[in-house]
């Protein structure tokens, strides 16, 4: 089954959705694991995520649409008996979520398996994603992914003169009724507690909240972990971009120290360490740093 | 609301009044943010510069209780320049003259004058709600909380109808439910003077209908509102069920509230939690919270919707359909309903409206009513082509102003309203941990120039009294409120807000005035 | 894991929400991406409306009040004597002397049937809800 | 006295008065650049104040973007040189995440001159003028960051 990057999905969905139903029935058949975390199609079409337990059941079983499971696999698990083992049906963002919650003690390696399906390329463009797919792929083939900075959205925000960016930002920020979403649904914000709660850093109790310290620290805090998996931007009810806020601290992780968040279960995040555990000596030492040194 | 939530996001001018969306509907204001994005206007009218001020276009910061000289202002000014819709008007609406005749003594500059802010202001507002292809107006308790509340909303009407805004996707006016089922309650009859699907509880016909269905003899009076149930209760009421409902704190002037509650021969309160109402009861009856329940929601869109029973009542409380069929069965009346659905065939049956809605259909996404037979699919929006009576009719607003104002004694204006983390009395939202950490104590919002003038600064306490009583809160110094105005949220028991609102009732609507009344501030020397 | 689908108790905007429910108990509210208006997004209280279910302060049990204090009693007699009561008063004073205050926080069918119950039970039309307040 | 009349007046205000800066000042490093300026009586801006941290590696970036949102114009992080640090090499990481800090200030056009990292260049009492006055030269030249910082009053 499928090899990473090729020129686009060369598996119908409908073939794809077989074969992980197949895979499905073989992990509950062998009891790999308990249950398994996908979307069902429901009565009346209504897609939910469910855990799937019986064979059965499978019928119902939906790759699309996207939906972000690592937070709800991770709280499934935290309710769960501690013998109980999860699948998850895993999108890229998914998987490397998960991995960064385990860097993060979220979840026990053991209990949770991954099942990992691609995304298809239309979604790809829709997220703006450069890595729509997992590690390991269970089902179908992947696709390219998609540079976000060629997205005319993204150029708006993040390029261009730096008053006009500011004063399109401070617009669309402002807007923030503070309902959390953005740090309910992001599988990575885990904290508790959480600083975004505490009155040293956002002022509580008025909107339009104090848009810097709220948004930035938020996006700060994810600097070297978002997985770029969009639910923040999705869960937004004003429609704030979210997900453009990271990108520029993203391209700078990549360009300096080769790094993807989530993009490897082990390998730990460059700025927990100093120069000596860099790739290449001294690489992310600023240039007037080094120049002081001689 | 004529029209549905997300054709917000397509229309070309939103005209936002007395509304604070983004903290009392933030969904909504969703949809208002995209019509902006797609290079819509957005027009607000509130005397607070609001957070929804603080991202529109436009923010006329008018003195309190002066909707209607505004509003009758910009209505002069599009009829003198020929921006209304000729042919609208001509076709679908009567009483355009009277119109003419009301707004002939409203010059732009006399309204600007009232509302202090600049002609210009008016002038421009005016032609940008007019000339949008599609303009809608959005209003909240903003214009119906005054002395004036339905003449507010006339004029609001008058507006849209003179400019053809109505009757089509985009446009409309969306008055903004303030609870989850105020709509659905007023659909079912919970209303003085009207059964379910708003026939008249006067027309004989109609009565007969109801007695025929119902087995019982009824009523041909329409029956006492809310505010004069409660100021009524000890002499002409004498027994009050309340289900749900906390008038202890949420009717204006609550001492007096207090005082009637006391005084009835027998109160019975049905609620979740020991509310300061259910503390006056004879007898309390445990409800069921939405969790706990099976039925149906209307939302402000007028769309019926599903609610599933997830838990079980805590302890012996039961969901409120059970002891709504107990107590009935108790009165002697035929309940015999197993399920929610079967209530549901039956108001499908008694009210036209409501006629094609089954669970069946709602299951998915819900439907909106009217909806009169089981293959209609919902009306998304109302008054296409034709109004309810047939043609519009332009009713002149007459204004009064609010009926008390600051004066030498009570110099600053108070108004009651909502914040964004907590909801009404606070019932629930106040026992929610996340909630009531967000915001956990009662304050008043105060401009710096005020708080200078009697020497407080943020977090300081003040009392704050009016002629009905006073309270005392801590102070937040902003410059969202002018000078000479505060506003105190209603949501604290520990400071009931509603000690000071001024009883006065909209004559037609028995709406309180909460949104102006006058107060007089000091400060609090510390503990 | 259940997911149950249902709406938002708290503004008229009636967002869709999915309530995590763990052996009979609430744990979390997700937005309902299924829901035309909400599509997929809650406000600060929509987040958190799982929170006050389970308080401990909910009322459990009927209570009568006996001198300053309440009391707890069985259904049969609770419903026995607000019915009592009720009925008696309208018998006394006449049908206009009960009044009932219905709620925007209950559901279209117990509206439904609590206005049925004050006009055909008590013979009034003394029945309101707070869409004035 | 409309509101708008007020808001005018506190940005005529802000308008007028100098930038404010706050400086980081690693114990070893630049404070001690610090106290000697202030020893030898050196002419230097008035509006920026000193914190002084054990450890450039001890300023948290969500203490940055705090001081920002409360209406300074800048911030000066100070440390020593690298390879000099007392700390395991806590400077180095704390460079990581600064440079890091300054890509999300460059994103939302706050712009990265806001936040001034030096390290092991303001040991000396001259140096450490020079660089106040050099910063606060550039920070002058920046807009405000009023459409940002939103009517914050701060507690008594």
């Amino acid at each position: 089954m499928g090899g990473i990057i090729c020129a686009e999905t060369v598996t119908g969905i409908e073939t794809m959705v077989e074969e992980t139903k197949k895979l499905v029935q073989k992990f509950l058949a062998e009891r790999e694991s308990d249950g398994i975390l996908g979307l069902r199609k429901g009565d009346w079409n209504i897609i939910q995520p469910h855990v799937f337990t019986l064979p059965e059941e499978l019928d119902a079983l939906v790759l699309d649409p996207k939906w972000p499971f690592a937070k709800l696999a991770m709280q499934i698990l935290r309710t769960a008996p501690k013998e109980y083992r999860l699948a998850v049906i895993c999108r890229g963002c998914d998987e490397r979520a998960i991995f960064e919650l385990f860097k993060r003690n979220q979840i026990e390696e053991n209990r949770i398996q991954i099942i990992g399906i691609p995304c298809s390329s239309e979604q790809a463009r829709l997220c703006l994603c450069e890595r729509p797919y997992p590690t390991k792929l269970d089902v179908g083939d992947a696709v390219p992914g998609v540079d976000p900075f060629e997205d005319a959205g993204v150029k708006e925000l993040l390029m261009g003169d730096d008053t006009r960016r500011m004063k399109r930002w401070a617009q669309v920020l402002k807007r923030c009724i503070k309902c959390y979403g953005c740090r309910n649904s992001c599988p990575i914000c885990v904290c508790e507690p959480c600083k975004l709660e505490n009155e040293v850093w956002v002022r509580r109790g008025s909107i339009p909240t104090e848009i810097l310290s709220f948004h930035l620290i938020r996006a700060f805090h994810l600097s070297d972990s978002c997985v770029a998996c969009g639910a923040c931007q999705e869960a937004c009810p004003v429609g704030i971009p979210l997900q453009s806020l990271q990108l520029s601290m993203r391209r700078a992780l990549r360009e300096r120290y080769d790094y993807i968040p989530g993009c490897d279960p082990v390998k730990k995040s460059p700025i927990l360490g100093d120069f000596v555990d860099e790739p290449e000596k001294d690489r992310s030492i600023p240039e007037w740093v080094n120049t002081l040194r001689e | 609301m004529t029209n549905s939530i997300t054709d917000l996001a397509g229309s070309e001018c939103i005209f936002i009044i007395g509304s604070n969306a983004a903290e009392s509907h933030p969904i909504i204001m969703g949809e208002i943010y995209k019509a902006a994005e797609k290079g819509g206007t957005i027009i607000v009218v509130d005397p607070r510069r609001t957070a929804v001020a603080e991202n529109a276009h436009i923010h006329l910061s008018i003195e309190p209780g002066t909707d209607i000289p505004l509003l009758a202002g910009m209505m002069r000014y599009i009829i003198d320049e020929g921006f209304y819709d000729r042919e609208f008007v001509d076709a679908r609406v009567d009483g355009f003259d009277d119109l003419k005749e009301f707004v002939a003594e409203w010059s732009v500059e006399r309204a600007a004058e009232e509302c202090r802010i600049p002609a210009a202001v008016i002038r421009n507002v005016a032609r940008i709600y007019a000339e949008a292809a599609e303009s809608a107006i959005v209003y909240c308790m903003g214009i119906t909380q005054h002395a004036c509340g339905s003449a507010n909303v006339t004029a609001l009407c008058d507006l849209a109808m003179l400019c053809g805004h109505v009757g089509t996707e985009h446009s409309g006016i969306y008055p903004l439910r303030g609870q989850n089922n105020v709509q659905g309650a007023c659909d079912m009859g919970a209303l003085p003077n009207v059964y379910p699907g708003y026939q008249d509880v006067s027309d004989h016909a109609i009565k007969a209908k109801f007695e025929g269905a119902w087995g019982r003899e009824l009523s041909g009076s329409p029956g006492l509102t809310v505010t004069e149930m409660i100021r009524s209760a000890g002499r002409e009421i004498r027994g009050l069920f309340i289900m749900a409902e906390n008038p202890a704190l949420s009717d204006p002037d609550v001492t007096h509230v207090a005082q009637s509650l006391a005084s009835l021969d027998f109160l019975v309160v049905q609620d979740i939690f020991m509310t300061e109402t259910a503390k006056f009861a004879h007898l309390v009856l445990p409800g069921g919270s939405f969790a706990e329940k099976t039925g149906t929601f209307t939302n402000t869109e007028r769309r019926f919707q599903l609610v599933r029973k997830a838990v079980e009542p805590p302890g012996n409380a039961k969901d409120d359909f059970s002891i709504l069929c107990l107590l009935g069965t108790a009165a002697g009346l035929d309940f015999s309903y197993t399920d929610p659905r079967d209530v549901m065939t039956e108001i499908a049956r008694c009210a036209p409206a409501y006629g094609g809605v089954t669970y069946e259909r709602l299951e998915r996404q819900g439907l909106q009513w009217p909806c009169p037979h089981e293959e209609h699919p919902g009306t998304p929006y109302l008054h296409k082509g034709r109004f309810t009576r047939g043609k519009g009719l332009f009713v002149v607003p007459r204004h009064t102003p609010p009926q008390e104002m600051p004066d030498d004694e009570y110099p600053f204006y108070l108004s009651t309203g909502r914040m964004f983390a907590h909801y009404h009395t606070g019932t629930m939202t106040r026992r929610s941990p996340f909630l009531n950490r967000e915001t956990e104590m009662a304050y008043a919002e105060m401009n710096p120039l005020d708080a200078l003038g009697i020497g407080v600064g943020e977090g300081d306490t003040i009392r704050i009294s009016t002629r009905r009583g006073s309270i005392i809160v801590a102070v937040r110094v902003t410059c969202r409120i002018a000078s000479g105005s505060i506003f105190v949220p209603f949501h604290f028991t520990e400071a009931r807000a509603n000690v000071l609102t001024n009883p006065v009732l909209d004559p037609q609507a028995k709406t309180p005035e909460f949104k102006v009344c006058a107060a007089r501030l000091e400060k609090v020397i510390d503990r | 894991m259940n997911l149950v689908r249902t709406i938002c108790p708290y503004c008229g905007t009636g967002c869709g929400l999915l309530l995590r429910v763990v052996d009979g108990t609430a744990v979390a509210t997700y937005p309902d991406r299924e829901h035309p208006v909400a599509r997929g997004h809650l406000c600060i209280k929509g987040w958190t409306a799982h929170e006050f279910i389970h308080h401990p302060d909910r009322l459990t049990s009927p209570l009568v009040k006996k001198g300053d204090s309440f009391k707890e009693i069985s259904w049969d007699d609770a419903i026995k004597l607000a019915m009592d009561q009720l009925l008696g008063i309208a018998g006394k004073y006449g049908g206009d002397a009960v009044g009932g205050l219905s709620s925007a926080k209950c559901t279209n069918e117990e509206n439904y049937l609590f206005q049925k119950m004050i006009r055909a039970g008590f013979h009034t039309n003394n029945v309101d809800h707070c869409a004035r307040l | 006295m409309t509101n708008d009349e007020i808001r005018g007046m506190t940005l005529e205000k802000n308008k007028a008065r100098q930038p404010k800066i706050l400086v980081f000042a690693c114990k070893w490093c630049g404070l001690i650049g610090a106290d000697g300026a202030g020893r030898k009586k050196l002419e230097l801006p008035v509006d920026f104040r000193v914190i002084p941290v054990e450890c450039a590696g001890f300023v948290e970036p969500d203490a940055i973007i705090r001081a920002l949102a409360s209406g300074i114009d800048g911030v000066v992080v100070m440390g020593c040189h690298i390879g000099g640090c007392r700390f395991n090499n806590a400077n180095h990481q704390a460079i990581k995440r600064l440079e890091l800090l300054k890509e999300l200030l460059d994103a939302t056009g706050i712009g990265k001159e806001r936040l001034m990292i030096s390290f092991g260049t303001a040991h000396e009492d001259h140096q450490f003028a020079d660089i106040i006055k050099d910063y606060f030269r550039k920070i002058s030249g920046s807009i405000r960051l009023e459409p940002w910082v939103e009517s914050y009053v701060p507690k008594r």
